[in-house]
């Protein structure tokens, strides 16, 4: 029997930054803030992103947000932050080393993830633009589709990274597994 | 014929241009693809396949699908056996090797078969009552019954075959693909449901007899497959039905491929569905009749024979007695009859053979004998003859019994739907008179079923069921039920009062009738109890065929109704399920996730033992060239103290805490007071549970105001965590405070010893290091080795230490540059560092404490604030926990200094002297102190350092140990080295 | 295995959730005021009813968030959901 | 009672096994009783069983909602041992191992107990540490104990992995070669008949639903067959003890949860010990009829329906194979759960209550069913006299008022 058609690829994804920021959305200036540093609302509703420009953020909780950023921009976007909301009750911490992004793509991208996570990934109900933590396997991460098309972004921390791609990559071997790490 | 002596010459759906090869007990035949090995072997004349478990009874088989008791088979050989595989559900491929199983030397001469002869002995339950004697003797007797234990065998070696798990979402979740499920599929697929089918044979279209009607299905099906939206499983058995609609279900995805199956795929996928509804359309059993001897080779349901000759075109014998006590089988009958094989007679249960299929069955010119049972039969290894005699209203033989010659009995006892899902859904089940079944009532969950589960027995009623239960209309469960015969015994009565002939109600264990009344009779009177004691539906079949009869016969014998007796519960699986599939890809390499350091590579290199912590990998102790681990840990303690030495602590916890309320938080979590913690300045805290215990230690950095860097030992990381945000969100809402993890984010590099000063000022330029400027329990921010770090002055080792912290990507750098050939620095692990911060008399959570040790045990009563209530302080002040006989954490000192006390070694106040002993406490660290060159241990005792005398004895296996009590701190009490 | 519906996410698979216990047992406001007895019912008495129950669930791998389960333990079914702080859909959540 | 034995089954083997008589009664419950026992599980049995043993009492019903044997009696998997860590359970267990040795002849009932020997697995450095303290304690307890490296566990268990590559590797084990399995339903069946012959009322199908209380004693039960009069109540029935507590107006520091279990389909004999893991969380052995009988996790949430998720099941077998590499291709033929009543300190409460004439004994959790001839027999002896036998004082409820707890967290880490 021929080898099967790569179905999916499999990609690290280049060093991101993140900021973990935690604030109540509740208080008005905590979301104008943010906006005026961002350039963009906060997304509100669970499970979403937005992004603009070079920033992407990632709703993690009801006072949760992950901003992604390039990696160099990561300090100085955290700075701009803590400089925005000097006195409000908020925090704001860059955690861009403590997390890998992996890109899982191609038709069978969302079989691949399916044997580990619970989450209907039914392209029709997780939308471009969803997000959501999660367990893959019995590792936490953080699930984002970004765009219309089906690439899903991986994150998870640091530690299981190695033990996270290596996972992806057993289960993408009925399917062909294009391209290892890059 | 390809020495197929019972092939038919045309029709079946079997592939005659691919002709099989296979081995049966050594032996190879041929068969056809599209067979299954116990049509291949029926068309082979292969009727004896096993023996039963308990007496040994010749067995064949009896079904054609699932419920198969008798016809179990080893498959396979070596790492890739299968124990107790079923005839009537294996695919056959080219190659397939099976044998029987339960049997030495084999099926047809059988050793064990001596307990058929002793049958007499050894009824139901009867091990109960004997081997008693003499006292010990079961332990003798018990390796004798071993040996009789079990059916298959299990595989020699590791599996080599890889298994999937699948987590799948749908609207609608059909459960078989017979009429009524394809109907129910398409109705839910055309209203734009995302529908998933499941049927466990390799086709849809179900157990439908007529092949006409075949046909009119390959067009459902057809629409199926080209709808998106319709997931359509084949060989895929929904096996388990969960809480809140979940269900497992076990595709097979090669095992039909035998060696020929694509590496690439897995052997087996395990289904994980989480349904919006469920529609059940698992179709019906049926039910084999109970009378003398009906467990011989020969012996089948009448919709089994039927099945291997339409389906599979084999004859499954060529004169048969068909008996039946309701209209179903006539339609076996009459498709024997057509296919050629020779009726002896219809036998009928019921009076009156009337009505529309026993009038066909007569036109066919069929002898049909109403009010007739099958009594009886003979013959070995295949059935030779059928005994009949009539039958009266009340149940009793009346008239001579008639012989009648034959090699095929098919038979029918009525059928019962399959409602094991149903009833695993927790759906409540009705018995119906006139259907002599249970069928599926209420249900808590969204379940609807349809077809024959329902007792709809002709075809268009299932596919109108199927509809409406697709399309989640109106029920309409009565409709197509055709009765069955009302007053058919359960159990055909013996010929003669000797009970000679065991009617067998379960095929696997050999229940018969006469068990299950021996059971009543003793009081074994609930199901519940009829099951255990006798075993009754215990098998690999787990009494789909055999249950039914047997709770009724147990209502017949003590005079109830059979919904009084009842069921006995349904549990998953309905059909078994491999456990390689259960655990999917958790096994081997990836059975449980890794963590790493962002140093591991280092450590990997530099030949590191790991040490598994939790999830970690941390390393142990580095051994060089042949050094023995008590040797390496020796180098690195002596290194320490020494020169210097570094640890990579990346894995402990570490918690932003930040907000207004943030020192209010630390008060109340932690024992001490952190009001006036300044920024640039740490301090040691303890935390308790709410029962006064400690749960965890370690070090907290004031970074600015109220922003706090919280240190939390590697074991408790997650779990310290979850502890706070749960008091903050649960209790104390108010409490203005954000928690951040940072444990992945930052790493951590302990640098310790004496010369650990002098090695950071050459990789800092920034950071004034000087004692007075950087004072132990302090911190600064700056560049080391060019990378922006915090560095904190504290010391778990008793040395002068600091721990540099750095982005978890910036480690590697920093390893690299602390240990570069010019500083001499010794990399350590975490035994070297358990040995030092012994030394020092420091405890370390999870070995000095287990959950039972309070602050007060640890006497760390300077701890403990008096100002403010905190977690676990009420706790503390119950009269028990100054109990002056609790046991108090103290340092032991053995006579002999090179005696190293093994660590759980129990603590005794007087030699010892007889079990049981009292013991006063244990040892809870104990090591080599090479810096101080003898023996050293923390131990709690009760009383504690008050004890008098201070003298303790430790019993070891070959002697006993003299030790003395001391104050824990055995290297640089006052820490004029770490505060220098 | 439950499906358990966060207030926040919507319903998710068991797995990812942590159960907490018993839900509306307040940490008494001042433990010294409470003898030995009543302090041991705060710390272990637990009324573990057969039927409803209302119990702290965390969405642990998910949002992070606390929340108040009101659960039949005999069916599983999950009556109602509601955040930490408010009252308890039925009443009574004393 | 007719003694059972090979004579009597040969006797009877002649006469087809007509005449043997009902193991035990099936009595109408009278008005009143001197004692009524509330749960027929096999403490409850085992009560009162010992109390007409061993007490000379004869007044005695034991109340059971269901069929006798049917909660977690029936339903555990049957490992008995009693390597305990702290003194009190050691001997409270140890006794109760005693009474197993013997119970077949005192019964007249096999009881099949098969001291095959129980291993503890240890799999990193802190579980070895463990494994020498405990192992250590229940040595100078007087109790059978030994600890095993690698290769004696091999030796014991062939079949085991121990491969230093695997995940979490065996690096050892304990091992009390007294401990074993019992036949679990022939210990219920074999109390019954024995209290029975002794004139204990065994009344099945008959729920308790309400408890009489007037000056602080107990009068009586309210049951679905009517009200019973009795002068001293004993509860013993695990994982509802919360809902009779509640109906003598008590809370119990209990909670229940499902407890799974789980048999594959039988297989001719590879395994002869039972063998436990806290860490991986398994515990398996090989009945005499072939099947794995194993044991997975508790369910995180309070569960009264027998009936479990599945994940932890996954979970359980990922280890399994693990430890057991040729059960990869072995199928799981049933699953089940029971509902455990679980102690803070996974220790049981075994004495009086604040009712007076009113006494519990539960919270035996994952683990009571070693324990049952010695609770029933501690039992009969508290509720008889009054006081608690020595054996149990340290038992009592009050020790969560006190902060005495008897923690077994360590022992009992995993369920079992
Ligand atoms: C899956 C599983 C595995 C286990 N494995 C082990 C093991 O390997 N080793 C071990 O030692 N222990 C094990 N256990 C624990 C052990 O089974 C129990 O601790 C022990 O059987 C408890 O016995 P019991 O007689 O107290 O309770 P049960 O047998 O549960 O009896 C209690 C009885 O009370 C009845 N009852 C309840 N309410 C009422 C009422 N209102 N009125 C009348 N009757 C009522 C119940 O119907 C029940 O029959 C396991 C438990 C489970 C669930
Ligand atoms: N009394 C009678 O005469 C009688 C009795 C039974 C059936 N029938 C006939 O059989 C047909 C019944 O139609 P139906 O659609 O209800 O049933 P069916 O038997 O045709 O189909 C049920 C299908 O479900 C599959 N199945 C069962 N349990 C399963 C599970 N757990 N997982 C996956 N697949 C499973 C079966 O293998 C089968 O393919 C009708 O044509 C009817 O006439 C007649
Ligand atoms: C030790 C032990 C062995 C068992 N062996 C079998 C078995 O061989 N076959 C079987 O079907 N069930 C077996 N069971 C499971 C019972 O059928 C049943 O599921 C269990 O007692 C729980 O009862 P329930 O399922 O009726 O609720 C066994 C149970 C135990 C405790
Ligand atoms: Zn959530």
């Amino acid at each position: 029997m021929a080898e099967p058609a790569p179905g999916v690829e499999l990609r690290i994804c280049p060093p991101r930054g993140r900021i973990d920021l935690r604030g109540d959305p509740a208080d008005p200036a905590f979301p104008t803030a943010v906006a005026g540093v961002l350039g963009f609302e906060l997304p509100s509703t669970p499970n979403t992103s937005r992004s603009a420009g070079a920033a992407t953020v990632l709703w993690l909780g009801p006072d949760a947000w992950l901003i992604e950023t390039e990696r160099a921009m990561e300090a100085a976007v955290a700075e701009r932050l803590a400089q925005a909301l000097p006195d409000l009750h908020c925090s704001v911490a860059a955690v861009g080393d403590g997390s890998v992004a992996f890109s899982v793509s191609g038709p069978r991208a969302a079989d691949v993830l399916a044997k580990g996570m619970t989450l209907d990934l039914d392209p029709a109900r997780f939308r471009a633009g969803h997000c959501a933590r999660s367990l893959l396997a019995r590792i936490p991460v953080l699930l984002h589709r970004p765009g219309d098309d089906f690439i899903y972004e991986v994150t998870a921390a640091r530690s299981y990274s190695e033990y996270a791609l290596d996972w992806l990559h057993d289960a993408a071997l009925e399917y062909g597994d294009a391209a290892g790490s890059s | 014929m390809t020495g197929q002596p019972y092939r038919l010459a045309e029709g079946g759906a079997i592939d005659r241009s691919r002709p099989v090869g296979f081995s049966f007990d050594g032996r190879r035949y041929t068969g056809f693809a599209g067979d299954t090995l116990a049509s291949a072997l029926l068309a082979n004349g292969v009727t004896l396949v096993g023996r039963s478990f308990k007496y040994h009874r010749p067995r064949g088989i009896l079904s054609a699908g699932t419920e198969e008791p008798n016809a179990l088979v080893q498959l396979g050989t070596g790492a890739r056996g299968i124990a107790n595989a079923k005839a009537t559900r294996v695919e056959l491929h080219e190659g397939l090797v099976a044998s029987s199983v339960n049997c030495w030397p084999g099926p047809r001469c059988d050793l064990g078969a001596l307990n058929d002869l002793a049958h007499r002995l050894i009824p139901a339950g009867f091990y109960y009552k004997t081997f008693m004697w003499p006292h010990r003797g079961w332990h003798f007797y018990e390796r004798l019954i071993r040996r009789m234990a079990g059916l298959g065998r299990a595989p020699e070696g590791a599996d080599p075959d890889r298994y999937e798990r699948m987590n799948a979402h749908c609207d609608v979740l059909v459960v078989g693909a017979g009429p009524a499920g394809l109907a129910a599929a398409r109705a839910a697929a055309r209203g734009g449901s995302r529908v998933i089918l499941a049927d466990e044979r390799g086709l849809p279209g179900g157990t439908l007899p007529d092949a006409a009607d075949t046909g009119r299905l390959g067009e459902t099906t057809a629409e199926l497959e080209d709808l998106d939206n319709v997931r359509i499983l084949v060989r895929t058995t929904v096996t388990g039905y969960f809480d809140h609609n979940f269900l497992i279900a076990l595709e097979r995805v090669t095992d039909h491929l035998g060696p020929h199956a694509p590496a690439h795929l897995p052997r087996q996928r395990l289904w994980r569905i989480r349904a919006g509804r469920v529609v059940l359309a698992t179709g019906a059993l049926e039910r084999p009749l109970v009378f003398a001897n009906n467990d011989r080779p020969g012996i089948m349901l009448a919709s089994a024979a039927r099945a291997y000759v339409n389906r599979f075109a084999v004859l499954p014998g060529r004169r048969a007695v068909v008996v039946t006590d309701n209209d179903s089988a006539y339609g076996a009958a009459l498709d024997l009859h057509r296919n050629g094989v020779e009726i002896a007679a219809v036998v009928d249960l019921r009076r009156n053979g009337e009505g529309g299929k026993p009038a066909e069955a007569r036109a066919a010119g069929l002898q049909i004998l109403a009010g007739h049972a099958v009594v009886d039969s003979r013959g070995r290894r295949r059935v030779r003859t059928a005994h009949v005699a009539r039958l009266d209203d009340d149940g009793s033989l009346t008239g001579p019994v008639r012989t009648l010659s034959c090699d095929l009995i098919a038979m029918s006892g009525g059928w019962n739907p399959a409602v094991h899902l149903f009833s695993q859904a927790g759906g409540r089940l009705r018995y119906d008179e006139a259907l002599r079944a249970f069928l599926p009532e209420g249900a808590p969950q969204a379940v609807r079923c349809a077809g024959a589960i329902n007792g709809a027995a002709d075809t268009a009623s299932c596919i109108a069921q199927g509809r409406a239960a697709g399309a989640g209309e109106p029920d309409d469960r009565a409709a197509g039920r055709v009765e069955a015969a009302s007053r058919a015994p359960w159990a055909v009565p013996a010929r003669n009062r000797a009970g000679e002939g065991r009617r067998f109600v379960d095929f696997q264990n050999d229940v018969t009738s006469a068990d299950i009344a021996l059971a009543a009779r003793e009081g074994y009177q609930s199901v519940e109890h009829l099951k255990r004691y006798t075993t009754l539906g215990m098998g690999t079949d787990q009494g789909k065929t055999g249950n039914v009869a047997g709770l009724a016969i147990l209502a017949q014998t003590l005079g109830l109704a059979i919904p009084e007796v009842g069921t006995t519960t349904f549990r998953p699986p309905y059909d078994p399920v491999t456990f390689g599939a259960i655990a999917g890809r958790d096994v081997g390499r990836l059975a449980d996730p890794v963590r790493r350091t962002p140093i591991h590579r280092w450590h990997e290199e530099a030949g590191a033992v790991f040490e598994d912590v939790g999830q970690w990998k941390r390393p142990f102790y580095y051994p060089q060239d042949g050094e023995t681990k008590h040797g390496a840990v020796a180098r690195e303690c002596l290194a320490v103290r020494n020169a210097a030495g570094v640890m990579d602590a990346s894995t402990l916890g570490k918690i932003l805490v930040c907000g207004p309320d943030a020192r209010a938080l630390l008060n109340r979590i932690y024992t001490n007071a952190w009001d006036r913690l300044e920024a640039g300045r740490c301090r040691y805290g303890l935390m308790l549970g709410e029962d006064g215990m400690v749960l965890d230690d370690g070090v907290t950095a004031c970074l600015a105001g109220n922003r706090f860097l919280t240190t939390t030992t590697t074991g408790n990381a997650s779990r310290v965590f979850a502890w706070l945000e749960e008091w903050l969100q649960t209790e104390w809402p108010d409490l203005d405070v954000y928690l951040t993890s940072l444990t992945e984010q930052l790493a951590t590099v302990a640098l310790a010893g004496p010369n650990a000063r002098e090695i950071l000022a050459a990789l800092t330029d920034d950071i004034d290091l000087e004692p007075d400027a950087f004072p132990f329990m302090a911190w600064r921010e700056g560049r080391v080795a060019g990378l922006p770090a915090r560095v904190f002055r504290v010391s778990y080792t008793g040395e002068l230490s600091y721990e540099i912290v750095v982005p978890a990507g910036d480690a590697m750098d920093l390893w690299t540059a602390l240990t570069g050939p010019e500083h001499a620095v010794t990399p350590f692990g975490t035994e070297a560092m358990h040995v030092l911060r012994a030394e020092k008399g420091y405890l370390m959570i999870g070995q000095e404490t287990d959950g039972t040790v309070t602050p007060l045990d640890l006497d760390m009563q300077w701890i403990l604030s008096r100002k403010k209530d905190f977690i676990g302080r009420r706790s503390l002040a119950r009269p028990a926990m100054r109990d002056p006989l609790r046991k108090r954490l103290v340092g032991l000192e053995t006579g002999d200094p090179a005696t190293v006390l093994p660590e759980g070694a129990q603590i005794l106040a007087e030699p010892p002297s007889g079990v049981p002993e009292a013991m006063i406490g244990h040892v809870t660290s104990s090591y080599w102190s090479p810096t101080l060159g003898r023996s050293i241990a923390l131990a709690l005792v009760q009383g504690g350092r008050d004890r008098e005398p201070p003298t303790v004895h430790v019993p070891l296996d070959d002697r006993t140990v003299r030790a003395s009590i001391r104050d824990p701190r055995f290297y640089d009490p006052d820490g004029v080295r770490m505060n220098g | 295995m439950l499906l358990i519906p966060c207030p926040w996410c919507g319903a998710r698979d068991e797995s990812e959730f942590t159960c907490g216990g018993e839900a509306h047992i307040r940490r008494p406001a001042d433990p010294d005021a409470l003898d030995d007895a009543h302090w041991a019912d705060y710390l272990f008495m637990r009324a573990n009813p057969k039927g409803s129950h209302r119990e702290r669930w965390c969405h642990s791998h998910g949002c992070g968030r606390w929340f108040n389960v009101e659960r039949d333990t005999v069916t599983h079914g999950i009556v109602s959901v509601y955040r930490m702080g408010e009252p308890p859909p039925g009443g009574d959540g004393s | 009672m007719t003694r059972y034995s090979i004579f009597s089954l040969a006797r009877n083997a002649m006469g087809y096994h007509r005449s043997w008589p009902r193991a035990w009664r099936s009595p109408q419950p009278r008005p009143s009783y001197d004692i009524v026992i509330v749960g027929g599980g096999g403490h409850g049995l085992a009560t009162a069983y010992y109390l007409a043993k061993e007490h000379g009492l004869s007044d005695i019903a034991v109340i059971e909602k269901g069929w006798l044997g049917g909660g977690n009696t029936g339903r555990n998997t049957t490992i008995i041992r009693s390597n305990y860590l702290w003194d009190e359970s050691a001997h409270l267990y140890e006794k109760s191992l005693k009474l197993y040795e013997g119970l077949s002849q005192e019964l007249n009932f096999n009881i099949m107990l098969s001291q095959r020997g129980v291993l503890n697995l240890a799999h990193n450095e802190h579980d070895l540490k463990e494994l020498s303290r405990r192992v250590r304690a229940i040595r100078l307890n007087g109790i059978d104990s030994e600890i095993l490296d690698p290769q004696g566990v091999k030796a014991e268990v062939p079949i085991a992995n121990i491969s230093p590559s695997l995940r979490y590797p065996i690096l050892g084990a304990s091992l009390q070669r007294r401990g074993g399995i019992a036949r679990h339903d022939a210990v219920a069946w074999g109390f019954a008949r024995a209290a029975d012959a002794r004139g204990v009322d065994i009344v099945q199908n008959c729920e308790v639903t309400g408890i009489d209380i007037a000056d602080g004693r107990v009068q009586g039960l309210e049951t679905t067959r009517g009200r019973i009069a009795a002068r001293k109540v004993g509860l013993v029935a695990a994982g509802h003890s919360s809902v009779l507590a509640a109906m003598a107006g008590l809370r119990l520091p209990i909670e229940s949860h499902t407890l799974q279990a789980m048999v594959s389909e039988p297989i001719k004999p590879v395994l002869n010990s039972v063998v436990m893991s806290n860490t991986v969380h398994v515990y398996v052995s090989q009945s005499d009829k072939g099947e794995l009988v194993i044991g997975a996790g508790m369910d995180g949430y309070n569960s009264y329906s027998q009936r479990g998720s599945f994940q932890i099941v996954e979970g359980q077998m990922g280890a399994l194979i693990e430890l057991f590499p040729i059960f990869s291709r072995l199928s799981l033929l049933r699953q089940w759960g029971g509902i455990v009543d679980v102690c803070p300190d996974a220790s049981p409460i075994v004495g009086k209550t604040p009712v007076d004439g009113l006494f519990i004994n539960c919270g035996w959790g994952t683990g009571g069913f070693k324990a049952t001839p010695g609770s029933g027999w501690v039992f009969a002896h508290t509720i008889a006299r009054d006081r608690p036998h020595a054996l149990n004082a340290p038992f009592a409820l009050e020790r969560f008022a006190s902060g005495v707890l008897i923690d077994e967290h360590g022992a009992a880490a995993v369920a079992h």
